[in-house]
């Protein structure tokens, strides 16, 4: 099986789908020509022609609006917004318009729409290359949420999203572009050519929307994570020695809540981890439904490890990641009393 | 600095308020048939003035007269005062209804029927409008059925979006009407990229959006007016100047002086500024852009120069911030009467057949209503069933929803 | 005490400050001449001339955009936005820029602005006049989210808001404009005058922000609610004739939650309402601050009564919105076992 | 319709690609001293083709011509060398500094320093930029200390910013520069509220919104021109036109035609073109600009043609997607060398001098970061605290924060 970066399953993934559907078209901020600033579209243009993959104004509203309007003629765009950071002028056309035409004309307009974005952050980016809008996206009805955290998944999903009749926004951990990491950002890259989950079948394959998977088995602990935290999180279960079960959400909307409360029945302990700030983030979620579904299994509070409730910072970058320190403490504590 | 004289804030006000003496003399109104009318293909850089003045094609003596003139023949004129009357009864009946509790909400488009109606009528099958709430008239011409658009007004059983949606918030995708939204100019950029699927499809059919004169203030305004100059999109850009966003009036959007249809200029696109209480002028011009679009020569803007005759909607009152008597005093006179006056005058129409019609649609329109509320209004009757609530959020129920849907036992 | 509807109430806010500062300056869409479309603003351009107070463009990045500016100069703009539900085109204003001015520039600038928006449903509006958004503002550090739920606390707390030196997010549940209301819609309506909190002193007086207020005393079950669902669950607890304490909590974020934790360790049990959808709603992270710190104190896992995981509907809004049924039968529930 | 032909996506491309000859053949470049200079007060619908032309003072002898010459005098000329030698020698710094591991990021303006230099010397004391990343000129020329700007840029114990903001992202109120977002286009609208505070105070100081090319694209540059035209606030809206995006070149943001100034003109907004390689001109308009606005008339759109020589930046490598020669054969020049020699010209400045000069900006320059370092660099040396990290998200701390903070042990 070929190796690949999670760049290039993403790539391969768009590849698959053009390639398979003329109604699939690929477009936003210097994906064209350039192939995108991350370079996940490159080639797309030169092998289907520039009316299959092209530059876009730099407009996320209107990369976005165009988009609806493409879907509801019967296209399958998949945008880049070129960092998630930057989805928020496009805000409104995702919430008042793609999440709810479907509903709002009781199907007659629908809008199979991907919305592809780089998110998260340890890439010394500071506040506007760092952010994981995930939590603003979970909240809205008719949006599907998801995000990989490995190449084998990012095409398997990707592939899924694109052939999803709903629109689906597509969250990639930039931080896990070109190799996994667990958290040590003083330690060399490692490169996904030495992952199993860097082994990427050739083709078309689909890794279905709202199934999670348990990366670490473990009785100890659940841990519930996503994207890059979910090899952070692997990295302090190794570390502190604790048997955690470590579940990859994949999907967050929807969610696989069965994964979920099977674990955290089994533990009877569960640490919640994001990037995003804490409050309202995503785990709020996850801990109200875990709290509601298994309260009489749980033996200590629902611990969540998150980034800080501040913007994204420069300088301080490392302290505000959760990386494997602060998770690992969660787990120690978790398993205390 | 120090000896420069203070700044102060310039806040653009009407000419008049109530109480005032409305005043329209400040609004330059070329005589009929002057404007010069350029080929589709010229060089949009060769007719700006056309942003700045205004198409006419019927003058004062109910003739059609000029470069824009002779678009339509008599049966299609006529079929355009049908309509327009057919918009009419529609409204005054179903803002009846709303004041009879029947439905929560209504907007009318009195004295800006022309506009819809003459549009529909330059398109072909398979285009597509992206409407605002004020282009019944698109649906009414186009022959989708009145008792269709009143059980969605009514949010009854039969209501097509199964009571989901804002009264007059329609869809019709067999119609070629996009479904409105209620946020106001995420419909044009829509439009934009509709009509690029056309072209990258390599089909033939056209967009056109669709905007209020209050809401080209709108950011989606301008992402619509860029991605379709870029790609030269094949899409009209209307704009519907009717003077007033709720009871905010058009110099607030409009800024110090140029106009709406200027707009486009700055982007390269061509932009017409035309009498919207003209059918004629309304069908030419709507004619002349869609031939544009059609022909892969780009996008056209289009303003139309009307007035909002009535109230915002049912929910406002402008007698609070406009004189009363404003639209009597409006230059561009009534839609339907101008259009009835040139059919007069040239001896297809009479007093006594239009009055007939008249009749007629009204009691179309009364017949429909009665169909309609046979499967009940907003509080009584027939209604959308709760399970339609949870329906169509997704393409297929997960989990989570039938999870809610159980708990709330339907 | 002159008796005040909460837009008498919210009206003479901004007249109290604007009276007193000449550095707040009120805008937005049908805000000046014609007094705002709920007429919150009647009569305050007569009074404070045009540029004190003024109608705006119907572009809402623009109102806000124009705002930060104004606050960076140094004056104090209290903006109207229409209805809470147009405020997503001005979403990149408020996340990126004014939430986060003063932490990007080490206080260089600052943005001290309130914008005002009604929200919430009941009044027959569909999807585009009924949002509840506040979960999107209260995962978004830099931000207070302010939702009074009567004309006292509106006054009080919109004068806090516009003198606080942060930008306020200011939510008007809009069904309680004219009268509290239960959420028994087949009833005629109660005005204020007949409630106690329509009672709101003359002048200038705060209701601080970040303080929570027991509403109703009770023994058996917290309910945590804000705005309209403060009056719906105090229905519910008169007419199930459980012992509630029903706490408002009037400002959402800074969140008051020795208020909140005092209470359940003495309940033992939790109920969480809000209007807007379910899934990442604010209820999601009283979830899970209320497992954090009463975990030991939990008797039964906390519920949350909320608005259903779809576009707000037209027809079915009574199906839809969160009643004295829904919510009743939550706190007997809270109750048995 | 069926018999109309398929349509097609048309997706503009610029002229040459990697490989291909530069040409610039395209461009219209009029000849220096050409275009007129209207009064500052003059109807803007009189002079809309400066809209469409360039304003260009230096012609190819050296000479300063035409009516937009003699804005300056010799002294003003030469500190407007010094600025852009100066701009352009801690730009080769601080580039080599990001080589060398000592930040994260870099933003050159390598061909650019004639705009905010110029233009900062025609703004008065208490007037406020809302600048891009790439107007570190404005900076410069407004006497910042370089060393400061460094600690920014090496998020060091001494930052400013205290290593909250990523590399370039400065703010100074003291130095009239509005604190740099990240995100695009959203300082375009907050200059113009900004103005209108400053009018609506009664006040004289006025703002400069500045935007690429590329982000006119943006909403909220149409928010700006639609808040600038209603209230005719005193605001300069600059848009730097250096024919690039990252990756896209201008012709993606502009559409078919027209001019990014040309958009000023569908709100009535005055609009002019300058050359931005031409220091004198830059400053004559950038002057008449900010008279207009400071006399109360309102605001004005200026676009400045230049040309981003460098990079995007340190994460952007652009012989991917544009010849290596395109900068050489930019046929506006380069700004110093055509200041140099309008000053050699002058008798006023000789290569030996520039050359001295040069030398002592590249030691001042280097003086500057070896104080900065003394502060640290990103990884080595004083860094800022954590406890930073938590400060100035709200003026007093919350008690959530307090407890997050403790948390982290800090
Ligand atoms: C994004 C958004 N902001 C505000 C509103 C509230 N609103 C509804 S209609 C309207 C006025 C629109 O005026 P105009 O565009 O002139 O259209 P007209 O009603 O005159 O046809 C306003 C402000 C809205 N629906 N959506
Ligand atoms: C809202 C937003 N979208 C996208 C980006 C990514 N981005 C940063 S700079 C840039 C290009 C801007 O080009 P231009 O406006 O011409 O300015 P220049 O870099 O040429 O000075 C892009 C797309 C961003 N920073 N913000
Ligand atoms: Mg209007
Ligand atoms: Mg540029």
């Amino acid at each position: 099986m070929p190796r690949m970066t999670m760049i290039e399953a993403i790539r391969d993934a768009m590849h698959v789908t053009m390639a398979q559907d003329p109604n699939v078209v690929v477009f936003g901020e210097d994906v064209g020509y350039f192939g995108g600033v991350f370079r996940c579209t490159q080639g797309l243009q030169q092998k289907f022609g520039r009316s299959r993959c092209f530059d876009a104004p730099i407009n996320e509203s209107g990369i976005i609006g165009a988009a609806v309007g493409m879907a509801a003629y019967g296209l399958r765009p998949c945008v880049e917004i070129q960092f998630a950071d930057y989805v928020y002028p496009g805000y409104d056309q995702i919430v008042s318009e793609a999440a709810r035409l479907r509903y709002r004309s009781n199907g007659d307009f629908t809008a199979p729409l991907t919305i592809r974005m780089p998110t998260g952050g340890g890439i010394h980016g500071g506040q506007t290359h760092s952010q994981s809008p995930e939590a603003l996206f979970t909240h809205v009805s008719g949006l599907k949420t998801v995000v990989p955290s490995n190449p084998y998944d990012a095409k398997g999903l990707l592939i899924a999203s694109i052939e999803d009749d709903d629109p689906v926004i597509f969250l990639e951990p930039k931080r896990l572009y070109n190799g996994p990491f667990d958290g040590h950002h003083d330690r060399p890259v490692t490169p996904w050519a030495k992952h199993p989950l860097g082994d990427v079948p050739e083709g078309h394959y689909t890794v279905p929307l709202g199934k999670a998977v348990v990366r670490r088995p473990g009785k100890a602990v659940t841990v519930l994570a996503y994207g890059t935290m979910v090899h952070v999180a692997e990295a302090a279960a190794e570390e502190t020695g604790i048997d955690a079960e470590v579940i990859d959400l994949r999907t967050l909307l929807p969610l696989d809540l069965d994964t979920i409360t099977t674990s955290v029945t089994k533990t009877g302990r569960c640490v919640v981890v994001h990037e995003a700030t804490l409050t309202s983030g995503f785990g709020a979620e996850l801990c109200a439904l875990v709290q509601e579904h298994c309260f009489y299994s749980l033996e200590k509070p629902i611990a969540r490890v998150a980034g800080w409730d501040t913007p994204y910072p420069h300088a301080q970058e490392w302290d505000y990641f959760p990386g494997p320190k602060r998770i690992g403490e969660a787990l120690i504590n978790a398993m205390e009393g | 600095m120090s000896d420069s004289i203070p700044l102060s804030l310039q806040v653009p006000e009407p000419e008049v308020r109530p109480g005032g003496k409305p005043d329209f003399s400040g609004v330059n109104i070329p005589r009929a048939g002057t404007v010069r009318r350029p080929d589709v293909d010229a060089s949009p850089a060769d007719f700006r003035d056309l942003g700045y003045t205004i198409i006419r094609v019927l003058n004062r003596d109910g003739e059609a007269v000029g470069p824009w003139a002779g678009a339509l023949n008599d049966e299609q004129a006529l079929q355009g005062l049908r309509d327009m009357m057919k918009v009419r009864a529609f409204d005054a009946r179903m803002l009846m209804a709303q004041r009879q509790g029947k439905t929560s909400f209504y907007m009318q488009c009195l004295g800006e029927e022309a506009i819809s109606c003459a549009f529909q009528h330059a398109l072909s099958p398979g285009d597509m409008n992206f409407p605002t709430y004020r282009q019944q008239g698109l649906l009414v011409a186009g022959g989708y059925p009145l008792v269709d658009m009143m059980c969605q007004i009514f949010s009854n059983e039969r209501d097509p979006l199964h009571g989901r949606q804002l009264p007059v918030m329609y869809s019709s995708k067999d119609h070629g009407f996009f479904s409105i939204s209620g946020n106001l100019g995420t419909q044009y950029i829509q439009a934009v990229g509709w009509a690029m699927a056309s072209a990258i499809k390599g089909d033939t059919r056209i967009a056109a959006g669709w905007i209020g004169d209050g809401s080209t203030a709108e950011s989606d305004f301008h992402a619509a007016l860029v991605f379709a100059s870029t790609y030269k999109a094949p899409v009209v850009l209307n704009i519907v100047n009717n003077q007033w966003a709720i009871s905010t009036f058009q110099g607030i959007a409009r800024g110090g002086s140029g106009t709406f249809a200027a707009r486009g200029h700055g982007f390269g696109i061509p932009s017409l500024r035309v009498d919207g209480n003209d059918y004629l002028a309304v069908y030419a011009v709507a004619q002349w852009a869609i031939e544009r679009a059609r022909r892969n020569l780009g996008p056209t803007v289009v303003e139309y120069v009307t007035y909002r005759v009535a109230a915002h909607s049912t929910s406002d009152d402008p007698s609070a911030y406009r004189p009363k008597e404003e639209s009597d005093a409006w230059p561009l006179g009534d839609p339907i009467e101008r259009l009835k006056n040139y059919l007069i005058g040239k001896g297809v129409w009479s007093d006594d057949r239009h009055a007939q019609f008249a009749a007629e649609v009204e009691a179309e329109v009364l017949a429909a209503q009665k169909d309609a509320e046979k499967h009940g209004t907003l509080h009584s009757g027939g209604k959308p069933s709760v399970r339609d609530m949870f329906e169509g959020v997704y393409k297929d129920m997960p989990p989570h929803l039938r999870r809610q849907r159980q708990q709330a036992g339907v």
